[in-house]
């Protein structure tokens, strides 16, 4: 059943790829390793879960919702945590987001406790079959859902000004700035996107796998990090791409038996791919030019 | 010695050093590594687990004697460092982060997945012969040699490396050379660090040595201060002692830790002691020493 | 010095080309340069004289052609080896070790004529230690001659900048290089620190060395050099003594402008 | 007076940069500031255009005071700067770099001609139109810095050794240029080390020495300066 | 040769402590954060509620209990460190945890070398116990329960044929697969059907095929839930009526996720449900309370041995009229037919705890209910 594992494989990369856009956007401009990005996500299901069972939303409002407080929160923890750290080091910034990342997980668990939370119901999960695969209806949706998010992404980045304003700003902060460009909005910006971006991925996967738990995001945030380097540091196609092969990738090496190596198969296949592609795979080849 | 110090100290305290110790050496290893030559590796657990296994397997199947267990484990982790060395050290910047991060976790489920390391179960009952003595020697030996090599043609070197590698390579650096040898020595004290940490805990799991560990290691020397000595042994010291120190808050301690280490980043962006080297502390005495030597030696 | 006299050639550059996609950097360019003089290659900006540096020095490998040091095929081979076998430079874009301080700068030059280990470096035996003395002798010789041993404890990053390209001559010097390269030595430098330059550079040809140097400053390329080649779009256009090349109608057209004093 | 530096203080940590610098830009004018290695004059640009906080002191634009504004608000008032060391960015074309010096402009259609007039100025540019700017040459990226400047059609521009790695001609090219967009109503503050240049064609200048103004006056007084013909002219 | 002044030292004090406290100290090992907290916290608060009604109900020997807790954070050296610091500064009699096995096979050896007990309230891992004589555990082990299920299958649901599934690539299921065949053969069952799945498997066709037309009357799974759901939807499909049985493997609502309506009927054991309708006085007790001091919510398995364990140690220690480790550590060992929140508990010459009831548990309408509760001898 290759096409099956296919598709499965696609809507777990699906969700990667949301997480991952997050992670590459803040990371292309402030070289950060946003590690709190995980955590981020993990509010966002959290979130979530608070819309749909104490307020009683409906799916589309949840994750609005989730988005939204996500968003905020990633421009505060920007303020606070890392533009004091601007200029310093690129490993600064890091062991603050590590920093936060400890702080939000322990919020989390004194808030929430550290059981998982189920889900709750907001959609009637449906099978159907096309042709070969069956398709649920939680997967149709984190597709669409997804793609409309990435679609919306790329157009901001390629089409509009602030785009352009993200990769001025990412190689030279003074210089972006003497062009005219605002880079503390800049930066916040790219703040509150990945944040939503993160939210949504958090708000989908907690219906897709029907739990939300405080650690959700330790290894989401590994594995974006991850699809976001493979695509190549900073570049938004990257990122999808990145996602879904280490989506496909995993499901398929469950498929070919290799199970208990799971995430073995996921790395080997990514330094193998940083071998011949050391910038990733959709990054520019480095210029050596002096 | 170990009696003396369970005359002063309680065994608690004894417990807490010898573990400070231990990181103290893994963090010297990666300090060389990411603080001094500059390359980034986020896969430094997967050194310490190589070194504690492969310490903690010939003390159990092979009865080997403590020292040299510990130091087969040290040269597993060094053979395995340069291995991973060789392909993945003409990668740069984060792209290298994650090839070693990739490896640390390739290492971890393999290692979950061996029959002679009890997989999932772990590997139990090591003699716990690590003590706080022997520890302590340890750290003295790798602070020394540390101190030695960040004055000395190679470890110039490795700095000429972090700070411009196509400017290194032109003044004669053999920089592939130069990295494998800097990472053949950080993951070797990464082996020997793990080694001891398998006889002090006596008990081995893989799951104990993910990236979360490799990250921890970073954080240490990041927030002590990349490349320097003083600072790789004030921030383990720090990061390791203050969720101890922290008891007092209880429930509070986690949220304050991930509090301080964001506070201590943004008051010292460089780390507490960023910039801070063994010899420069010392600065002026040496002047003075090449100074006399230098003229003495036109006399 | 008998150096001068002796028209040994030290580089050679055999119809050597470098293309970059469309774009070819470097045409067909030769060239020959003997020991102990000193030559310049001037050129519009981005005609490829740093390019032709980067090759030399193996930054770069050649699309076709050879480089010959000292009759020797150079081209393919690492950068350090290179270094090792004599050639030493400085470049355009100041690449210093920032955070070291400026004497440590300068040692690592001496790489490449030292040979302790690591293992060297523990034991730091007699030899070991003399060898380390040996380096700080010789490097602070080398910042002496630059007149920056005032500053050798200081970090390499808080020089001004005209200090800092000094530095860049110390830390290539420190080499013992039979040729160096100097890519635009003078830039950023005011009228007065060029005088003190010129004559810096003299005293590196005077103690034997080969000066290859690129630079935009005629006054300074026409008082200095031996000989000068003009790049423009990546061939050489001509060559020749300083007046030769000053009076060359194409270099006016491509480079010059006008005649200069 | 278009632009007013008021007792300004710099400090870089402990290394005190500038100590109280006056100086001034009338409409229209060309200024020039010159002075040796590490004098201060880069510092002062970019305290003036934002990117350094003084420790005290005041800069006034039109009467108003822009000390505590950020970058961005600066540029938005009309005062560009071309950095020193060129700063083009790196990872995007040269195409792209002239874009970003439009940043803040609204005309599209006017920016459209504007590149094109950048390309006329520096042909060198056009053919490398679409290459990324980190592997320009030297002398290119300088063509790059200027023309992003130009692109921007500011009030006031600051220009922090613009001459620096060009070739005799080009460098010739430049201040004819300066001296065109000073023309067509553009009021310059030049740093060079080129002085004579600077000199030729400034209306005024000040000498810049350890971070304080010790000579200010018309430029063709000071070029006939005796001391400042040994020190800054070579003569 | 100098660690053993220190070990006698360490004893010495044990006693001044023990002599001369006015409260009975026992430490909490277990995470608060991280990635283990779960059950960390649920085994302290079941700690704390034992803790509370001994001392409301005027302690042992005269003094209170007092839980002193500490939190490793999930990280082993970090327990070890607990560890220590529990029996070297706090002095503690007895420790409670850690509830996983890894952390408890760390810290046992310190316990075992100070002469402290330790008691887990969650280990099920093989190799605790034969740490030393000072470590106990009062979790329901495979070993106990496998049995015990596959009696009462066969006489309580009259099975007289079954099919056996294993997951090949985890260790949890190969081991209880064992236990389960030693268990078919003492009961005399016949296996008609043996099929071997892998963990992450999500096409079951083959193995139904090949167990259906055996006609099982029920099939033994030893895997975990989500293979389990995926396995039963495909036997559903086929068109087998046959209901699964399993383990805590099972134990979670994922499996009622990936299964929906095929899994109604599944059948999971496990060493403590919350199930007022069927519990005994103490457990409704304990129920209650807990409800009572969580929202409504009810206590799980961590909780109420966290509890038993406390309780354990308090009835031992009041046995041997001392609360010094080395006199109460003999009380605990004989510990026989004790009654607890959880079970009862009987331990094993070896400590390894027999715990019963086994609860089994049902799928219906979509949950877990107690189904039975099966006692163990
Ligand atoms: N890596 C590269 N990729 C593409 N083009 C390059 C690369 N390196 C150099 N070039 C191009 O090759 C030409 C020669 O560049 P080079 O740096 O050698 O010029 P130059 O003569 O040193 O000029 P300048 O005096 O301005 O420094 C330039 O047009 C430049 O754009
Ligand atoms: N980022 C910095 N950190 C510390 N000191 C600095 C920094 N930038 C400049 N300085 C110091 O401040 C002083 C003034 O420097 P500035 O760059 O303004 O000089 P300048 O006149 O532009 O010199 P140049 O002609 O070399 O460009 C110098 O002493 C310099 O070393
Ligand atoms: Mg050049
Ligand atoms: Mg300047």
């Amino acid at each position: 059943m290759l096409s099956q594992q296919l598709l499965n494989g696609i809507t777990l990369g699906a969700t990667y790829a949301l997480i991952a856009l997050g992670y590459t956007m803040v990371y292309g401009i402030i070289q950060l390793i946003n590690f709190a990005h995980g955590e981020i996500y993990m509010v966002g299901a959290f979130v979530g879960v608070l819309m749909v069972s104490v307020f009683q939303q409906g799916l589309l409002v949840s994750l609005v919702a989730a988005m939204l407080a996500c968003m905020i929160m990633g421009v505060t923890i920007e303020r606070i945590a890392y533009r004091p750290l601007r200029r310093s080091t690129r490993l600064a910034p890091l062991i603050s987001a590590i920093g936060v990342s400890i702080f939000l997980q322990t919020l989390m668990t004194k808030i929430k406790g550290p059981q998982p939370v189920a889900f709750p119901p907001v959609i009637n999960d449906a099978l159907y079959k096309l042709g070969p695969v069956e398709i649920s209806k939680v997967q149709i949706i984190i597709l669409i859902v997804a793609s409309l998010l990435m679609a919306g992404l790329h157009f901001i980045v390629k089409y509009v000004k602030i785009g352009k304003a993200m990769r001025a700003a990412s190689e030279d902060y003074d210089t972006a700035a003497l062009m005219g460009i605002n880079v503390n909005r800049v930066i916040s910006f790219t703040f509150a996107i990945g944040s939503a971006l993160a939210a949504a991925g958090g708000v989908l996967v907690g219906i897709y796998f029907n739990s939300v738990s405080p650690f959700m995001g330790v290894l989401a945030g590994l594995k974006a990090f991850c699809a976001a380097v493979l695509g190549g540091i900073g570049s938004i196609p990257g990122a999808m791409l990145g996602g879904l092969f280490l989506g496909v990738a995993e499901t398929l090496g469950v498929a070919g038996g290799f199970d208990l190596y799971k995430d073995a198969i996921a790395f080997t296949l990514l330094i193998i791919v940083l071998l011949f592609r050391p910038t990733g795979l959709l990054g520019r080849p480095i210029q050596r030019k002096v | 010695m170990d009696s003396i110090f369970s005359m002063f100290l309680n065994d608690y305290y004894i417990q807490v050093l010898t573990m400070l110790g231990i990181y103290l050496i893994g963090a010297l290893g990666l300090n060389l590594i990411t603080g001094v030559t500059g390359q980034l590796s986020f896969g430094h657990a997967a050194f310490l687990s190589i070194g504690a296994y492969t310490s903690a397997i010939l003390s159990l199947k092979l009865h080997t004697p403590f020292g040299l267990a510990i130091l087969a484990g040290g040269l597993m982790a060094g053979l395995w460092g340069v291995l991973l060395g060789y392909p993945t050290l003409r990668l740069t910047g984060d792209y290298l982060g994650i090839a070693t991060l990739g490896f640390g976790e390739i290492v971890r489920v393999v290692f979950l997945n061996m029959t002679i390391t009890g997989g999932a179960l772990g590997l139990a009952g090591i003699p716990r012969n690590t003590t706080l003595t022997v520890v302590l020697l340890v750290v003295i030996l790798s602070v020394w040699a540390m101190v030695r090599l960040e004055n000395s043609r190679f470890g110039r070197s490795l700095v000429a490396i972090r700070e411009d590698e196509i400017a290194a390579e032109a003044m004669g650096v053999n920089i592939t050379t130069a990295k494998i040898t800097a990472f053949a020595i950080g993951t070797f004290l990464a082996g020997i660090s793990g080694g001891l940490y398998a006889h002090l805990i006596q008990y081995l799991n893989p799951s104990d040595f993910g990236f979360l560990k490799s990250f921890e290691f970073l954080t240490f020397i990041v927030l002590g201060g990349l490349g320097s000595i003083p600072g790789v042994i004030l921030g383990t010291s720090v990061l390791t002692l203050a969720p101890e120190f922290l008891r007092f808050i209880s429930d509070y301690r986690m949220l304050v830790y991930g509090l301080l280490m964001v506070f201590m980043m943004i008051v010292r962006p460089r780390g507490l002691l960023g910039g801070v080297q063994l010899r420069r502390l010392f600065a002026k005495k040496n002047v003075q020493q090449t100074g006399t030597s230098a003229s003495g030696g036109a006399n | 010095m008998g150096v001068k006299y002796m028209t040994k050639t030290i580089l050679e550059l055999d119809n050597v080309t470098i293309r970059f996609g469309g774009l070819t950097a470097v045409d067909s360019v030769d060239m020959k340069i003997e020991e102990g003089t000193i030559r310049a290659l001037i050129g519009p900006n981005g005609a490829g004289k740093s390019t032709i540096f980067n090759l030399i020095t193996g930054i770069y490998a050649p699309t076709a052609g050879e480089i010959r040091f000292m009759g020797n095929k150079i081209n393919g081979l690492k950068p350090h080896v290179i270094t090792k076998m004599g050639i030493a430079r400085t470049f355009q874009n100041i690449r210093l070790f920032g955070e070291m301080t400026v004497l440590d700068n300068v040692k690592i030059g001496m790489h490449c004529r030292t040979c302790t280990g690591f293992l060297g470096a523990l034991v730091r035996s007699p030899r070991v230690k003399a060898e380390e003395r040996a380096i700080t002798e010789a490097s602070m010789e080398a910042l002496k001659l630059m007149e920056l041993d005032h500053k050798a404890d200081e970090l390499a990053m808080n020089l001004p900048y005209g200090e800092q390209r000094r530095l860049e001559i110390a830390r290539a010097l420190a080499s013992r290089p039979k040729l160096i390269l100097l890519d635009e030595p003078a830039a950023g430098m005011n009228p007065q620190e060029k005088q003190t330059l010129m004559s810096m550079i003299r005293k590196i040809q005077a103690m034997g060395l080969t000066i290859f140097l690129v630079e935009h400053d005629m006054k300074f390329v026409m008082s200095l050099s031996d000989r000068i080649a003009v790049l423009d779009y990546g061939r050489k256009i001509a060559a020749g003594s300083p007046a030769e090349v000053q009076r060359n109608p194409a270099v006016i057209a491509a480079y010059l402008g006008k005649e200069v004093v | 007076m278009l632009l007013e530096v008021n007792d300004l203080h710099v400090s870089y940590g402990a290394i005190r940069a500038l100590k109280g610098i006056f100086c001034q830009v009338g409409e229209g004018e060309i200024v020039a500031l010159i002075g040796a290695n590490g004098a201060g004059k880069t510092t002062t640009l970019r305290t003036i255009s934002g990117l350094i906080r003084p420790q005290s002191g005041t800069i006034t634009y039109k009467g108003q005071p822009i000390t505590k504004m950020p970058p961005h608000q600066i540029v938005s008032l009309g005062i560009c700067q071309v950095p020193e060391g060129r700063r083009v960015f790196t990872r995007m074309t040269v195409l792209e770099n002239l874009e970003m010096g439009a940043y803040t402009r609204k005309d599209k259609a006017n920016v459209k001609a504007d590149i094109e007039k950048v390309f006329q100025r520096f042909p060198r540019l056009a053919e490398r139109k679409s290459q990324l700017a980190g592997t320009l040459s030297g002398g290119e990226q300088q063509m790059l810095a200027m023309g992003r400047a130009l692109m921007s059609r500011p009030t006031v521009l600051l220009m922090d050794e613009p001459s620096m790695g060009l070739a005799p001609m080009l460098v010739q090219e430049i201040f004819s240029i300066i001296k065109e967009i000073n023309q067509a109503g553009t009021t310059i503050l030049l740093v060079e080390q080129n002085a004579h240049m600077a000199l030729s064609i400034a209306n005024r200048a000040y000498v810049l020495e350890t971070g304080e103004i010790v000579l200010s006056g018309p430029a063709r007084d000071l070029a006939n300066n005796p001391e400042v013909q040994k020190a800054y002219l070579g003569e | 040769g100098c660690g053993g002044g220190g070990q006698e030292k360490k004893a010495a004090e044990g006693d001044k402590a023990a002599a001369g406290g006015d409260t009975i100290k026992i430490g909490f090992l277990g995470a608060k954060t991280g990635g283990h907290a779960a059950y960390g916290v649920e085994t302290l608060k079941g700690m704390k509620m034992a803790a509370k009604d001994i001392n409301d109900a005027g302690g042992i020997l005269g003094k209170k209990i007092e839980i002193i807790e500490e939190d490793h954070g999930s990280k082993v050296s970090e327990g070890t460190n607990v560890t220590q610091k529990l029996i070297t500064r706090d002095k503690v009699v007895a420790i409670v945890g850690d509830p996983t096995t890894g952390i408890t096979k760390a810290a046992a050896p310190i316990a075992q070398q100070n002469k402290v007990v330790l008691l887990s309230a969650g280990a099920v891992g093989t190799g605790v116990v034969e740490i030393g004589d000072y470590i106990f555990r009062d979790t329901l082990l495979d070993a106990v329960a496998a049995p015990a299920v596959t009696k009462y299958l066969n006489e309580k649901l009259g099975w007289k044929k079954v099919a056996v599934i294993t997951s090949m690539n985890n260790d949890y299921s190969v081991g209880l697969t064992k236990l389960f065949k030693e268990a078919l053969a003492a009961n005399k069952m016949e296996i008609v059907a043996e099929q071997s799945i892998q963990d992450g498997d999500q096409n079951f066709a083959a193995q139904v095929t090949a167990i259906k037309d055996k006609n099982p009357d029920g099939i033994i799974f030893t895997g975990y839930y989500t293979e389990g759901g995926l396995f039963m939807k495909e036997a559903r499909k086929q068109g087998m009526k046959a209901v699964m049985v399993g383990g805590d493997g099972l134990l979670s609502d994922v499996l009622m996720k990936m299964g929906g309506d095929a899994v109604e009927g599944s059948m999971v054991y496990c060493g403590f449900a919350a199930d007022e309708a069927k519990a005994g006085e103490k457990t409704k007790k304990f129920i209650e309370a807990y409800k009572a001091g969580n929202n409504g919510a009810l206590p799980d398995m961590f909780s109420a041995q966290g509890y038993d364990a406390v309780m354990l140690i308090a009835d031992a220690i009041k046995a041997a009229g001392s609360d010094n480790p080395e006199k109460f550590r003999a009380e605990l060992a004989k510990t026989k037919d004790w009654i607890g929140v959880s079970g009862t508990i009987t331990f094993r010459e070896n400590r390894e705890p027999i715990k019963s009831p086994v609860y089994l548990l049902e799928v219906k309408g979509g949950k877990f209910v107690v189904k039975d509760t099966v006692d163990v001898k």
